[in-house]
């Protein structure tokens, strides 16, 4: 029963969302558009489960003296910052406070953290591009092909053949060819694998991520 | 099955010989508009009218019955003959004979317009007449047509079609499984390798992290992890490894919660289910990848569990897990990560295993059901796509049409 | 001013940098601090853009009936709904209740896997089957077609025959299934070449046996239900080969983009915070 | 053997010397450039040109610089070179963004380079600033200029600047040139192409380029510049290579680093499954 009602209320609200591709008629169409509005509001009105999983997480090692706890009041205390300066005026103003600890924290931490990605590519093409078998071989010729295509100094080493045998027109080859056909192969794979575990959630078979029985 | 496969194979192979159909694309006539082309000769002579009118009701994806699609036929004169049709006249008329309101001035080439300020459930009569730069032709008529709140989208039929099959296929499969017919799942080394995993942990005495993508719970795949989510906390509830789930959507991790008490409640260790390891970290995207290297570094997990939606975080993940020495098993259908997963991890389950794990592991049969089912699917689109080939080559675009889809 | 958030900016930075070095303080602090930026900008984020004009403003404040929502619009009272499943979700903290908790997971997971079902037949299959349902047409020239034909069978053929064959899958033929590859590469790149000179139909069709072969390839690998053995066994390892180009293929192209983010940073600091360029 | 035991500690070789490397390798171009040109492709070819036929003195190019601090590093290059590239030819520039963090970013970028050539404000370019509301702006501009920005960016009537005499909408602006890291170049095309047949050129970033190489079919837009490489394109034909391509110098020094890493690491690897076997 306290099972079956989330249930019945997936199948029903799933079978309406179906349905709402081929039926055009406008009242099923504005009240699936609002439905898909409600999603987007109840994700928001979640963040505090989130906020309050983070507080006592990170209250729980300050209590508890765990190693680095002294970290946990830099985040606690630099959330209720961001918090006290937003929180009671809201939109995003030029120049407030809320919006230069935005850009001149958030941003280039993201910014930096992203951009380390420069030297994990790098240390992960050195350790896995070994030709341990056919399979790896393929793997390592087309990545040495593509980043030799890609930039001037791999330009210049085939300038002078003929169209057909230098190295962007191979980059483009492979990228256009068999790179779409692998990825078509994975994209429609996947989706009816989507399609399967979609259908399989709208009808009660697949119900792990609500949890538990009682 | 085979006869299938090699059927497929050398139609497709025995296509590329055929003639072709000429697939050369055919160039639109440049839109010219009515201003521009107003230096076209002016003569007395009316030009000739267009022909063919028709007027649908048009159906659109959110329709609320209040547009009509009128098209024709371009006139003669219409950039051939004298050549001077600069445009055309479309009026919508309540009767026959009364007179009529001006919907569009239509430039010359165009023989498609939209009325979109119909009274749904009216019937209407259309005219058009073409235009040069003195006179007018005889309207053509059409009618009477009226729009209407359509219940089906016919442009969609094909999708429907499909899906009925999909869905058919699947059903007769589960119930075929629920009966007790034997069904066979190939092999997936990268969830034997989950096992593995953990076993390594619980010997080591450390950890397994499991980081079930950054998706938000609507994202198919993040139901997917937490389907493996449930099974992986099973195996550490029983071996009482701590399992770490770092998260970063706050729904994600209530959800994660609620499927890790229930696994240790299932496993007979309620008790051993610690909530401090199910956090939140952050929306962010490079602030939670931030937190996770932490993790790894500092908490020093033996198996890292990358399932779910990843995007360009998998990799900062994947090479720091590596240094930090665990085993790391990955699954996910994001396309674009998939490379880095594959270079950086010990085992990749890629796309559609993602989702072929929940019944792979459990071996219940209503999951290895509905696994079989779209694997028939899966043949279903091999046979379109050959017969899409052939069909094409055989100048029968009707099928390559029925694709077409809006 | 600038200045001052600039070298905070760049302290930052480098904080994040030094955890290449090995793990340290600073990145503990840079990482911490981060996490807390973010959890307080996302709280007000999500209350002032979402829950503030769709729910609270309508329903509490003012307007009652008036007015239209921005997000929904629709009437007042349909900003209940939503408002009151975000509140559901808080009942999992009393036990009694708690199992009230799931009817909004129910409804936004049921909502969305019903809406994407549909579209994803749509555009991931049947849009990409009518995409390689057209190609292998094209040839009009009886002579290009006809080598056409001759070479795609033999790339194929040779491919499929030695991937079938059992004994050539053994630990000790990796030589010859790289030859077998090798092999097939340079009969479709001289075919290729040679096809271009007589004419560009044959090319195309050519290229797309290379998308038919690889996507029927790729998908034999996914099959499920069946033993990878004989030609399905075959099929998948094509698919593989596909699979392998493909990812080397995309790692490779997309270093530049990351490297085009490490540019950007250096630039920051070098040029913004300490001027050394221009 | 001890050559072979060489090759094994490099197979181990600890990553931050990778790292080492790749930080070394981006930085050194900032400061000795290589300048190593980029073969020109159509797209940017195009764009060029359509630039190089603007008469001088007379009706303003109108560049938008519509992109915000994280797409920086790939826009601006482009923004320059198209500046320069105006100014060398006398061509007059009116500068405006669509994007709120753009205001700065814009009005910096055409300090620079009027500066560079000694462009006189309000004679030679004119920065108009930031207005909100992307696809409103943009139509109301091909109504008249002067509803969306009556002042320049700091507050000076339009009317009081002498290359703004006479240029009304779009039909004064022989081109219109967009770099956008979002949505906004798309805007420019269905808003101001579409409907008032304003020739529209775009700079977007590489992960965009390719979903807008079918405007360049249709001819909606004249040309297209995409990253980092469409800037170090475009620097090329100018004549005055800058961070464009000295960023394609720092891509091209890490590229062929991490082939050569490839390289040497599978020779490693073979070294040691030789000696391996040799032992065994």
């Amino acid at each position: 029963m306290r099972r079956g009602i989330p249930l019945a209320i997936t199948f029903l609200i799933g079978l309406f969302m179906l349905v709402d591709f081929f039926v055009p008629h406008y009242r099923v169409s504005d009240l699936a558009g609002e439905m898909k509005q409600w999603g987007t509001i109840v994700i928001a009105a979640s963040i505090l489960l989130g906020v309050g999983n983070l507080i006592r997480v990170h209250f729980h090692k300050i209590r508890r003296r765990r190693d680095g706890w002294q970290y946990s009041i830099t985040t606690l205390l630099i959330m209720a910052v961001m918090f006290a300066f937003g929180g009671p005026w809201g939109t995003i103003q030029e120049g407030s406070a809320f919006n230069w600890m935005f850009l001149n924290m958030q941003v280039p931490l993201q910014s930096t953290m992203f951009s380390l990605l420069a030297f994990f590519i790098a240390s992960a093409a050195y350790r896995a591009f070994r030709l341990r078998s056919a399979e790896s071989g393929l793997l390592l010729t087309a990545a040495i092909i593509v980043m030799l295509g890609r930039v001037p100094l791999g330009q210049l080493l085939t300038r002078a053949l003929p169209e057909q045998a230098t190295l962007p027109w191979l980059t483009e080859t492979i990228m256009a060819y068999p790179n779409m056909a692998a990825f078509r192969g994975i994209l429609m794979g996947a989706a009816l694998g989507v399609m399967a575990m979609g259908l399989r959630v709208i009808l009660g078979i697949e119900r792990s991520y609500l949890g538990g029985e009682k | 099955m085979k006869l299938c496969l090699s059927l497929v194979v050398l139609l497709l192979l025995v296509s590329a010989a055929a003639p072709a159909a000429d697939d050369a694309e055919t160039v639109d006539p440049l839109m010219s508009d009515v201003e521009g082309a107003v230096q076209a000769p002016v003569d007395s002579i009316p030009p000739a009218p267009p022909s063919d009118l028709a007027a649908r009701d048009h159906i659109e994806n959110t329709d609320a019955g209040d547009k009509i699609a009128l098209s024709w036929s371009l006139s003669p004169d219409d950039g051939a003959g004298a050549g001077d049709v600069i445009g055309y006249l479309v009026l919508r008329h309540p009767s026959p004979d009364a007179p009529g309101d001006t919907v569009a001035v239509v430039g010359a080439g165009s023989g498609r317009c939209l009325d979109e300020a119909v009274e749904p459930g009216t019937a209407y009569y259309y005219t058009v007449a073409s235009l040069d730069g003195a006179n007018a032709s005889e309207p053509v008529l059409a009618g009477p047509v009226a729009g209407r709140t359509n219940l089906w989208q016919p442009a969609r039929t094909s999708v429907f079609v499909l899906m009925i099959v999909f869905f058919a296929l699947v059903m007769i499969f589960t119930r075929l499984a629920e009966r007790g017919a034997a069904l066979f799942i190939r092999r997936i080394p990268g969830l034997n390798a989950i096992e593995e995993a953990v076993g390594r942990a619980t010997e080591m005495g450390r950890p397994v992290l499991y980081v079930p993508g950054i998706g938000e719970i609507d994202n198919i795949m993040t139901i997917a992890s937490l389907t493996i989510l449930s099974h992986v906390a099973k195996i550490t509830a029983k071996y009482e490894t701590p399992l770490i789930v770092p998260t970063a959507r706050a729904v994600v991790m209530s959800a994660a919660e609620e499927v890790v008490k229930e696994a240790y409640a299932e496993a007979g260790r309620p008790d051993a289910y610690n909530p401090d390891n199910i956090r939140y970290l952050s929306d962010a995207q490079f602030a939670f990848a931030a937190a996770v290297n932490g993790i790894m570094l500092r908490e020093k997990p033996a198996a890292n569990l990358y399932m779910g939606a990843f995007w360009a975080e998998s990799l900062l993940l994947a090479e720091t897990g590596f240094e930090a020495g665990a085993i790391q098993v990955a699954g996910t259908a994001m396309v674009s990560q998939l490379p880095f997963f594959v270079t950086a991890c010990d085992f990749t389950l890629m796309g559609e295993e993602l989702y072929a794990a929940s019944a792979y592991l459990s071996r219940e049969p209503k999951l290895m059901g509905s696994l079989k089912g779209s694997d028939w699917m899966k043949m279903v689109t091999i046979i379109l796509m050959g017969a899409g080939v052939i069909l094409n080559l055989m100048g029968a675009t009707g099928i390559v049409n029925w694709f077409q889809t809006q | 001013m600038t200045l001052f958030w600039t070298t905070i900016g760049a302290i930052l930075t480098l904080s994040i940098y030094s955890f290449l070095y090995k793990d340290n303080p600073f990145y503990k602090f840079a990482e911490h601090l981060v996490v807390g930026v973010s959890a307080g900008y996302y709280l007000v984020i999500y209350y002032w853009n979402y829950i503030d004009p769709n729910v609270v403003t309508p329903v509490f404040l003012l307007r009652v009936g008036a007015d239209r929502i921005p997000l929904l619009g629709m009437d007042w009272w349909m900003a209940l709904i939503p408002g009151i499943l975000g509140l559901l979700l808080y009942m999992r903290f009393f036990p009694k209740v708690a199992w009230v908790g799931r009817w909004p997971l129910g409804i936004y997971v049921g909502g969305y896997a019903g809406l994407g079902l549909s579209p994803i037949m749509q555009a991931r299959v049947i849009t990409q089957l009518g995409a390689n349902a057209l190609p292998l047409a094209g040839v009009e020239d009886p002579f290009a077609a006809m080598t056409n034909l001759v070479l795609g069978i033999s790339i194929f053929a040779v491919m499929t025959y030695l991937f079938v064959a059992k004994r050539s899958m053994g630990a000790g033929n990796k030589l010859v299934r790289a030859g077998v590859i090798v092999l097939a590469a340079v009969i479709g790149y001289v075919g290729y070449l040679a096809l271009s000179l007589l004419s560009n139909a044959g090319v195309v069709s050519l290229t797309n046996i290379l998308l038919v072969v690889g996507l029927l390839g790729t998908l034999s690998y996914f099959f499920f239900s069946m033993k990878h053995k004989g030609l399905l066994g075959g099929l998948a390892r094509v698919g593989i080969v596909f699979l392998m180009v493909g990812f080397g293929a995309s790692f490779g192209y997309t270093v530049m983009s990351r490297i085009s983010l490490l540019i950007g940073r250096v630039g920051f600091l070098l040029h913004d915070w300490l001027h050394l360029i221009d | 053997m001890s050559g072979v035991s060489g090759f094994e500690k490099f197979l181990k070789i600890d990553r931050r010397w990778i790292f080492l490397a790749v930080g070394v390798a981006v930085v050194i171009p900032f400061f000795f450039p290589l300048g190593l040109l980029v073969d020109v492709t159509p797209p940017v070819q195009s764009l060029y040109d359509a630039v190089d036929v603007l008469p001088p003195s007379s009706q303003p190019l109108l560049l938008a610089i519509d992109y915000a601090p994280a797409t920086l590093p790939e826009l601006e290059p482009m923004a320059l070179a198209i500046l320069r590239h105006a100014f060398s030819r006398d061509v007059n520039v009116a500068v405006m963004t669509l994007h709120p963090a753009g205001y700065g970013l814009a009005e910096r970028a055409g300090l620079q380079v009027a500066e560079e050539y000694d462009r006189v404000y309000g004679e030679d370019y004119v920065y108009l600033g930031f207005q909100p509301g992307t696809s409103a702006v943009i139509l109301s501009l091909g109504v008249n200029i002067r509803n969306v920005f009556p002042e320049d960016a700091y507050g000076t009537p339009l009317s009081e600047f002498p290359i703004m005499d006479g240029i009304r909408n779009y039909d004064d602006i022989p081109l219109l040139i967009t770099l956008a890291g979002w949505s906004a170049a798309e805007a420019w095309v269905y808003f101001a192409h579409e409907p008032f047949g304003q020739e529209v050129g775009a700079g977007v970033t590489a992960v965009m380029a390719t979903d807008y190489y079918p405007y360049l079919n249709t001819g909606q837009l004249v040309g297209l510049l995409g990253g980092m490489r469409g800037a170090a394109e475009y620097e090329g034909l100018v004549g005055h290579p800058d961070k464009g391509v000295r960023g394609m110098d720092s891509q091209s020094i890490i590229h062929m680093l991490i082939i050569a890493l490839i390289v040497v690491g599978n020779i490693a690897y073979f070294a040691t499954r030789k000696s391996k076997k040799l032992a065994g």
